[in-house]
């Protein structure tokens, strides 16, 4: 179930790596919402389209986001105050499955943040690898630290941790020999197939979060299209906003 | 004043209400329908269906513009008989009409489609010679006269219910294609689909939709779909189902001033999911506050210059 | 990197920067000329002129809708020998390139403007068969191939400078008269003029329009005439000056990759007095980020899927 | 000369019967304004055009203006906090000339504004009719009384001064035997047409201020069409924005 309503941010700051974090009073959505749904957020009357943001974290009635600045809805996004009532939409989508003795949460720049609430929902079984473009982009680390049992740092620069790409980090574990019952990904495209791939490769079962252009954000307009594989084997195009954003990544199809 | 009379007659189907939601923004009612009660709209109008399922065009499939949406989904949709066997008779354990919208390779895919969907029970049939998103059919058949009359003469052969022609808002003249149609014997016409358009990504320098162009709709084009509602009712006498870009309840008096019987809401949705309740509820506020006790006398009540 | 090369051709007038000012939406210059200094720009087009002086149309002129406004001025002017002898001079005065945008009521008028026009000494004739504001003349040039054919002859035979003929919106298939503007020696097109529409007033149920209907201009057309503009470059080679609620450097961009080689700014010098300097900065910190060392090499590099 | 500015906002109040007061910090505009001329304002970005409103006074570097409510550009307006800034563009148009022993300055509603800061600039000369729909309607009695010699009220349902239009008002002031060098009326285009007859049967020289939509507001697009009379003695359409909006009364076509 989904609800519409007039949100009050409580909280809005700069998180560095040019991200922005933002606290909202969620009311009945706060207790609907799940790890790996999204959001969809108005952001102004001069914008015809809400913009899609996953939920990153929950306290009391109050939801959480963290984005990125991308284009002129997520600028006006960052210019509000506390105080102020966002038109929000949600929860929407279906989030992660999570359960198992062990999950291997791999983000990617701003694709951390979903993850670091899927990670708080399931303290004792989580580890994350988190890959960023250099040090100064990296966000959330210390709270990452603090959900998991471990947390790996990689950047593709080394400027941080590791250097190199989160598949990269994650087979190294892999390769090691470490037993996952599961591994979340979330983050740009390029990395989510290299990641499926990988877990693939030693056979761990691997959801990931996809990004789409987005309509209505319900399921109603089938604009949110993406490729995937049918019960029937065929390919078809399923819908992000309600089949996803999350995926088992053996149904992705990811050249299309 | 008591409450004013909201029901009206669109091409001889009683509605309890002008609003009705467009084809295409409004699947087949189970999203929705979880935001309100179905049973307060005039009718639905369902996602464009075809003879047999189409996967529709690849993403991205939307993209922003200034007060409106480009779209090329291309029919995306799981075929008649699909919709028959899995969606209405959901949609039917609704109070609301039902009104099917469909679109052919061939005149004559037309034609099996309006026998199915009436034998099926639906309302009314709407056919779509409009779709800017597909190669074969759609549009094709609505930029002529000649076609746009052969698909409703067969269309009208075929179903059993009263058939209502979407018309394209990409022609030089409509009221000629409203005038062919209107001469098949089309109960209704609606309009209008969406304009073609186009946005390009001025960093990667690609057009934002994989299909390159694609169907402009939002309140950008609401001056453009009244001004076509107004030619087409003074050039065709036929009920008229008017959208575009409608978005408020003033809006949507607008249209039926000039000439619409019925006004459908799509995109506006896309903001506000209870737009279609909202609107209604203005509009029963400004025949309030106007004094007019049915809205149906809205209908082409405009007073030129 | 240095500043970028500004510099671009349309049909073989050499302007100092791509911005210009649209025809109808800039006076003769005086007005926006206390705001910034004229040689600034790239050309401006001046108001539609006509052989004898005109009225226009009675008032209301203009509507404001979703991103949009509709006009119906109706092509008030002067007349040309009035423009000849008190504006051009002065307009002469400042270093920008001037272009008169010609309406006749018959092809014969059209050779006469342009034949009057181009002694006068300006630098590009804009032959507009494409307001849809005036009963004769205008759009009714513009919808067919024959007589987009034919008035572009005309002028093309008397005028001394280059002809650039603009293209209406409100046809079926825009490529059509492209195609027949190219034929008879066109040097350059310019689109899209504004897509009709009208608004009606849901108290007095009049039209706001006191024409009733008018042109819709602004950032509501945008993907409209971005679709064309990118249309009519596939089909005709020729130079295009691309207008249609072109508001920022990014849209003055994305026009210019469609395929324009320059672009005018109407509508939105109705909000921001300055737009057209303020799109001209903004498209030059556009190119300098991409690294793009001059304008011209946008025109028509959008890679479609 | 007229300028675009941002504007911050020092006062925003209303002002009863329905009207709105806004002060406005106006830099170099303050300077250029003279009364009868306007502003033209951006309301809000979700509107293209711009609102054209009659400035009313002057303090130092701020301006004055007075709204009613008549749909979203003015209910935008209305909705605005002292300390934001408004995007305006002015001093526009030509003001009233005001000149003589003794001039009449006859407002109807929301007409009367404009009239109070011309009166202010001329006190020792100044007499005014202020005509409103009914008591509830009527709007700085008090500081015309203030700026003028002599304040007559008049109201269509006679519920405050005399009953009755304001033509007829300033008719009775006529008919006495008042001698006027001048007439400036501001008003619906009814009471102005009125106002004129009144004002050429007594041979009074007569102002008024006209209203039209606007695109442009500084004359390049023709959009603010009124029918006048020319030098030439025949009918062309003269524009609000820059001919106007104060119109020699004799001039003015009524009946277009
Ligand atoms: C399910 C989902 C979850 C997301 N979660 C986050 C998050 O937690 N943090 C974050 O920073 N971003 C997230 N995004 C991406 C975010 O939606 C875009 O950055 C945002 O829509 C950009 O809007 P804009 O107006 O700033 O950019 P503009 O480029 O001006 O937007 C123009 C249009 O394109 C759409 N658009 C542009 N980029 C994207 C994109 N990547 N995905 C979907 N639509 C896009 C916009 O919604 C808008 O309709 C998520 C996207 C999806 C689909
Ligand atoms: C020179 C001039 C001076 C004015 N001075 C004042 C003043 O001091 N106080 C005041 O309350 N009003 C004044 N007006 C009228 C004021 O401009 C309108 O009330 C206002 O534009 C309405 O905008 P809106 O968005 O609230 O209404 P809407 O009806 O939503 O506006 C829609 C469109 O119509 C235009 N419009 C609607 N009514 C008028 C009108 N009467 N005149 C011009 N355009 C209109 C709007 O500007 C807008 O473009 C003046 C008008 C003019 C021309
Ligand atoms: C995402 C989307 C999908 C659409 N699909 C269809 C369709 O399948 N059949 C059809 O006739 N019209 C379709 N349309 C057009 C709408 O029914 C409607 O004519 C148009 O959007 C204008 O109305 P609006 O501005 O209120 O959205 C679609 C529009 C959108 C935005
Ligand atoms: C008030 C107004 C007057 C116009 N007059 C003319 C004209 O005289 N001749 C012409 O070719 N186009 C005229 N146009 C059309 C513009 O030149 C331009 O094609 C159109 O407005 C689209 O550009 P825009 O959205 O940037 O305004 C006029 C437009 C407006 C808004
Ligand atoms: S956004 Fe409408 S179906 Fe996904
Ligand atoms: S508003 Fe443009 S000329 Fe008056």
């Amino acid at each position: 179930m989904s609800v519409q309503r007039l949100c009050r941010i409580t909280e809005l700051s700069e998180l560095g790596g040019g991200a922005f974090q933002l606290w909202f009073e969620a009311g009945e959505m706060a207790g609907l919402a799940q790890p790996g749904q999204f959001v969809h957020i108005q952001c102004g009357k001069e914008r015809l389209l809400r913009r899609p943001i996953s939920i990153c974290g929950r306290r009391g009635d109050e939801l959480r986001i963290i984005f990125d600045l991308r284009g002129k809805g997520t600028e006006w996004l960052s210019q509000r105050t506390a105080g102020e009532c966002l038109d929000v939409l949600g929860p929407l989508g279906r989030g992660f499955r999570l359960a198992g003795r062990r999950i291997l949460f791999v983000g990617g720049g701003m694709g951390t943040p979903p993850l670091l609430w899927a990670a708080q929902s399931v303290p004792e079984i989580a580890e994350a690898v988190l890959a960023f473009r250099c040090a100064d982009r990296a966000i959330l680390i210390g709270e990452f630290e603090a959900a998991c049992e471990q947390t790996h740092i990689t950047c593709d620069d080394g400027s941080l941790g590791a250097k190199g790409f989160a598949h990269e980090a994650a087979e190294r574990l892999l390769a090691a020999g470490k037993a996952y019952d599961g591994i979340c990904a979330c983050g740009p495209r390029a990395m989510l197939k290299a990641v499926a791939e990988t877990a693939a490769r030693y056979e761990v079962p691997c959801q990931v979060s996809l990004e789409e252009r987005m309509g209505c954000g319900v399921g109603a307009c089938l604009v949110c299209a993406c490729k995937t594989i049918g019960a029937d084997g065929a390919e078809e195009y399923s819908h992000v906003c309600k089949d996803g954003p999350v995926f088992d990544a053996e149904r992705v199809v990811w050249d299309e | 004043m008591n409450k004013p009379n909201m029901e009206v007659t669109l091409g001889d189907v009683k509605l309890k209400n002008p609003i009705v939601t467009a084809s295409g923004t409004f699947g087949f009612g189970r999203e929705y329908g979880e935001f309100y009660d179905l049973s307060e709209l005039g009718a639905i109008c369902v996602k464009g269906l075809t003879l047999s399922p189409r996967q529709g065009n690849p993403p991205p499939r939307i993209a922003e513009t200034p007060a409106g949406a480009l779209n090329s989904v291309g029919l995306q949709n799981p075929g008649a008989d699909a919709f028959i066997l899995r969606e209405l008779p959901w949609l039917r354990g609704h109070a609301v009409k039902v009104i099917a919208n469909i679109s052919g390779n061939t005149a004559e895919e037309y034609g099996v489609l309006a026998e199915k969907l009436s034998d099926a029970g639906v309302d009314m049939i709407e056919v779509n010679i409009s779709c800017p998103n597909v190669k074969a059919g759609g549009l094709a058949f609505g930029t002529s006269p000649d076609s746009a009359a052969l698909v409703t003469r067969t269309v009208r052969r075929h179903s059993r219910v009263p058939v209502m022609v979407k018309l394209s808002p990409n022609v030089t003249d409509i009221t000629e294609i409203a005038r062919a149609a209107a001469g098949e014997g089309a109960d209704a016409l609606s309009l209008i689909n969406t304009l073609l358009g186009m946005r390009i990504d001025i960093r990667s320098r690609r057009p934002i939709l994989k299909n390159n162009m694609g169907g402009l709709s939002g309140p950008a084009v609401f001056p453009v779909a009244l001004r076509m509602v107004w030619q087409v009712k003074n050039a065709a006498n036929l009920p008229i189902l008017g959208m575009g870009g409608v978005a408020s309840g003033e809006d949507a008096a607008e249209m039926m001033l000039a000439g619409a019987s019925a006004v459908a809401v799509g995109t506006v949705c896309f903001s506000d999911p209870c737009a279609p309740l909202r609107i209604r509820r203005e509009l029963e506020e400004y025949l309030h506050n106007e004094g007019v006790d049915s809205v149906s006398k809205l209908t082409g009540a405009v007073k030129p210059w």
